[in-house]
């Protein structure tokens, strides 16, 4: 819990540091919001706002480990954090309440905007809720993997795609089942198991991952 | 001519307008208060429900003094950009500092109001048309001077790039003006027009403007307060500043 | 023996088809200072990553007892967060408990006092690379591994290293240094490896 | 011309080296076809599908600059490119025809995956020609004013969202106009306008705003 | 005078409300050396980039008649290309003719002749600061301004800085040196300049 927390700190803080990193997962997903409100125009489905949650998810995730790779503090992470597993979490954590949680707070404005009602919303905000912890997980991985390439960047959107598809799946389902007034509970609890999964199995894969990216 | 010159260089100088400004904003924030408080009481205690809108009508003295006000202070910001980046003032870097998240905060405001007054008169929080986007777009930008500068830090190269993002920021403005107005020529008109001018029945125009006035100065008087603030923090240990809080 | 800190047996690393170094050994007791020389691009940045684990030699083994501190190339500061703040952080990780008496009195030790509460970002070169001698002190490790520490230090900075080099040895610690200026102090037990020759 | 082609030439170069890197916008655009046509489901508006070619070209563009700038390549540049403005230009030649281009020759797949109808891909096509270095252009301003944070990533995007919503409405307008079979010519020569702004304006703008990246 | 090839005027250069410098004057004329001496801090990379122009300083004035290289902190290296591509894109945006002949001697000279064919991220640290120098050769200009052009390099690497050097100022060359070991060769006309002291 210790590592969790120094890591979880360190992480906030570095983003508090650089202002406007921590807003912007947000901005990101105003912005796309509005680029999509003016270019579509018409009402779109809740799932497009899915959609844009896992952009800015993914978009920042992907940047995760690099900064730390290029200054060297990734390679003290290794060589001190013992185990590394609450320390990856509690960076992953950090990450997850400067870029998920907000997005998820915000999303009934975004649903607002875009869809023109408020039916659902709150389920919206519910599936965000658990669904964005686990695409942060998962991105992760595709982040640890491309940290020796120096890049990442949308490299890793791509590379984590197919992990990402069945939480898009279940969660967009689930926000447009709850805009129509139908059950949910099913994808609720498949975005649940997702998660879970997630928590179990990311944190070593990322670990091992960023283990190999030091090597050359 | 040669007051021209005077004035901008009394501008200019931080000594001079930190000690003459005082009075300024206490009078600005008096005038202020005052218009306000008379325009809203009359606007909000006196004015009868509009016939189609019923009370909510009344957000309109909030509302549109807000959103006049921010594109007033991004053209100020502007042409301050303009000055730091020509003559080097660093008056005109402290008003952008100053004025830009003011200028965001009337935004939101403005936006704020608008979504609120929305969801009883269109029945939805939001439309896209010329004067939401652009407001919004508005928003951006003050966030985006505001952002900017915070992220680079250093105060002398911050200064210079939010100088020069102000400054093509206000070529962009007419830009979005036009393109904004022509897309929503090109697409169905949106369902309900938005009050124009002549549509306001006197009853609401007076109190209107008396709020209006009212925003200006205050507003006006909170960034004279702000510019005075980053005054004192940057001329910190200068001797005149030293001497002028013995003296007061 | 019993008391090595670290055991390198045999060890091996090649790029593509060149060998850096094959049946390396080496071992350190408590008090001894291995010097690592070669010219450039002759491995010992590679040997160093290989003796703390960043980098896993092609052959041979390497035995780990103690912890380790490591100071690379790279520099392991994050240049957002102030002096202060990245030790801070680096005890965290490494489970030493320093205080901020100590870190404090590290930063002051190492020339960094005035600029304790400036970013990194804006410290110059041999500043940062005092900082990283700093974590040298704060979270203490028996074993130093430490990759061209004299790099940028002015006249005063090297004096530093010296020193903190002589009093970890005298303290029981031990130490791999890769360089190549001649390290300020050199009591016994000193060895010197030569790489690439 | 010779600084422009030095430029563009190794720019291109190192676009090749790190293969992934160069194909990512356009990998971005058939992920974000793809999720989105998975999350929202139903047919979409052309317009859309020019919301995702300004993202793929944002995504790109905001780190045109920061590589260089983290190996001190950039510094190189401003002291010996005299004048700076035709590498500038030959920069983000390179990087337009490895963002922009491929996205709009591709897009005629995505309008067919998102809205199911060929009609108007042509001038989908043209406007995301003439619309997309426009984009690049104006997202260099960002890129360069944000260099010196050594962040960008996000914070760019905010910064010229203004500058972008005119390129995205006329060329969204133009390509929804052509699908429904209306007239499009107004706002072809609207793009062709910001076209031709942004290529006078923009490279002097990049070259301030890189000078005062340099200083501290 | 008439052939300074730089002259700097009490320039002064000051981070917050620290003074690193100030009325500072410089002029350098051809064969002349100036070596620029201080601690870590005090202000010589900031000095450097002054005179190359990167930075503005607060007052003063510099006035430059000829080309300038410099060699900074940082590499001005593309990790992703190999030596020779990196030299052939310098060689473009300086307008210096050089052909690929000329590039692989200066590779040659430096000691990067079977390296020229790797991407410069996988070189070692003193392999990539001797791309660094290999730039001195290929493209020609009469100012060098280098910011501790020893940094990484081995003892070979340091007597071929003294040998370019050396050639330089013979040829009518002049060169600014920020550094914190000595020079391997001070011929007549070094002058040295210390900040904060
Ligand atoms: C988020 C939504 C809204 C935004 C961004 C917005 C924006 C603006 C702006 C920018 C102005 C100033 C126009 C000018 O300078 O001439 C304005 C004025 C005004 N708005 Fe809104 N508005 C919004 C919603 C509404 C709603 C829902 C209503 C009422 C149905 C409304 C009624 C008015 C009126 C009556 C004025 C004053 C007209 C004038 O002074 O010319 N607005 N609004
Ligand atoms: N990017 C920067 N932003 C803000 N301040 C800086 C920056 N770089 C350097 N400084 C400040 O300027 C001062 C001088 O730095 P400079 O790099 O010129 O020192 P130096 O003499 O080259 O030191 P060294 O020997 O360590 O390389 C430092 O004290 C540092 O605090
Ligand atoms: N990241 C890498 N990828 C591939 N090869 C590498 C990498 N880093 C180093 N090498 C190769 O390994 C060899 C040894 O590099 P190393 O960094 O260990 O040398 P070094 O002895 O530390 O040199 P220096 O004195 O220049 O620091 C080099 O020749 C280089 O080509
Ligand atoms: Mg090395
Ligand atoms: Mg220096």
């Amino acid at each position: 819990m210790r590592l969790f927390f120094t890591q979880f700190r360190r992480d906030l803080l570095v983003a508090v540091r650089s202002r406007s990193d921590a807003a912007n997962p947000l901005a990101f997903f105003v912005l796309a919001t509005v680029l999509l409100g003016l270019g579509a125009g018409a009402e779109l489905a809740p799932g497009v706002i899915w959609v844009l949650a896992l952009f800015a998810n993914v978009l920042a995730v992907e940047g995760v480990f690099r900064r730390d790779d290029d200054d060297g503090t990734l390679e003290q992470l290794l060589i001190h954090a013992q185990p590394l597993f609450p320390a990856v979490m509690g960076k992953l954590a950090a990450h997850w309440a400067l870029s998920g949680l907000p997005v998820a707070v915000l999303s009934p404005v975004a649903a607002i905007m875009l869809t023109g009602s408020t039916t659902g919303v709150g389920v919206l905000v519910l599936t965000l809720c658990i669904g964005t912890p686990a695409l942060t997980l998962l991105g992760a991985i595709g982040s640890a993997l491309t940290v020796a390439t120096g890049r990442g960047g949308l490299l890793v959107a791509v590379l984590v795609l197919p992990f990402y598809v069945p939480v898009l799946i279940f969660g967009a389902s689930a926000s447009t089942a709850a805009m129509l007034g139908d059950p949910v509970a099913f994808q609720l609890l498949a975005l649940a198991a997702l998660l879970a999964a997630s928590l179990t199995a990311a944190p070593f894969a990322v670990g091992k991952a960023l283990a190999i990216s030091q090597e050359y | 001519m040669g007051w021209i010159k005077t004035t901008f260089h009394k501008t200019g100088s931080p000594r001079w307008f930190f000690t003459g400004a005082r009075p300024w904003v206490v009078g600005l924030y008096v005038f202020g208060a005052l218009l306000i408080v008379v325009g809203s009481t009359w606007g909000l205690g006196f004015v009868p429900p509009e016939r189609l809108q019923g009370n909510s009508v009344r957000i309109l003295f909030i509302h549109a003094p807000a959103a006049h006000l921010a594109e007033a202070i991004y053209v100020s910001i502007a042409i301050a950009g303009f000055v730091f980046l020509v003559w080097r003032m660093k008056m005109a870097d402290m008003l952008i500092q100053a004025a830009a998240p003011i200028g965001f905060v009337v935004t939101v405001l403005a936006l704020a109001t608008g979504i609120i007054w929305g969801i009883p008169t269109w029945g939805t929080g939001w439309v896209w048309d010329a004067r939401t986007v652009s407001t919004l777009l508005l928003a951006f930008l003050f966030f985006g001077l505001v952002a900017l500068r915070q992220a680079i830090g250093r105060e002398d190269r911050a200064s210079r790039a939010v100088a020069l993002l102000a400054l093509v920021g206000v070529i962009n403005i007419p830009i979005i003006k036009y393109s904004v107005e022509w897309f929503t020529t090109l697409h169905q008109p949106p369902s309900i027009v938005i009050g124009e001018k002549p549509a306001i029945a006197p009853v609401f125009l007076i109190p209107l403007a008396v709020n209006v006035v009212g925003f200006y100065c205050f507003v006006a008087g909170v960034v004279i307060a702000a510019l005075r603030a980053r005054i004192a923090e940057r001329e910190a240990g200068t001797q005149w500043l030293r001497d002028w809080m013995s003296k007061s | 023996m019993e008391d090595d800190l670290l055991v390198a047996e045999n060890i091996r690393c090649a790029v593509g088809d060149r060998v850096l170094f094959d049946e390396l050994s080496l071992s350190l007791q408590p008090g001894e200072l291995v010097e690592i020389r070669g010219p450039n691009g002759s491995g010992k940045s590679t040997l160093l990553r290989c003796l703390v684990g960043l980098h896993e030699p092609d052959a041979g083994e390497i035995h780990r007892t103690v912890d380790s501190l490591y100071v690379g190339h790279r520099s392991g500061i994050c240049g957002r967060l102030t002096p202060i703040e990245n030790l801070r952080w680096l005890a965290g990780i490494a489970g030493s408990n320093a205080d901020d008496v100590s870190i404090r009195a590290a930063l002051g030790h190492v020339g960094l006092g005035d600029a304790r509460h400036d970013v990194c970002d804006s410290l110059s070169a041999g500043q940062q690379r005092r900082l990283t001698l700093a974590r040298l002190l704060v979270s203490p490790a028996p074993l130093w591994i430490l990759d061209e520490p004299l790099t940028a230090l002015d006249d005063d900075g090297r004096d530093l290293v010296g020193d903190l080099l002589t009093r970890h040895r005298t303290t029981g610690g031990a130490a791999v240094c890769a360089t190549h200026q001649a390290l300020p102090t050199v009591p016994a037990g000193t060895h010197a490896l030569t790489l690439g020759s």
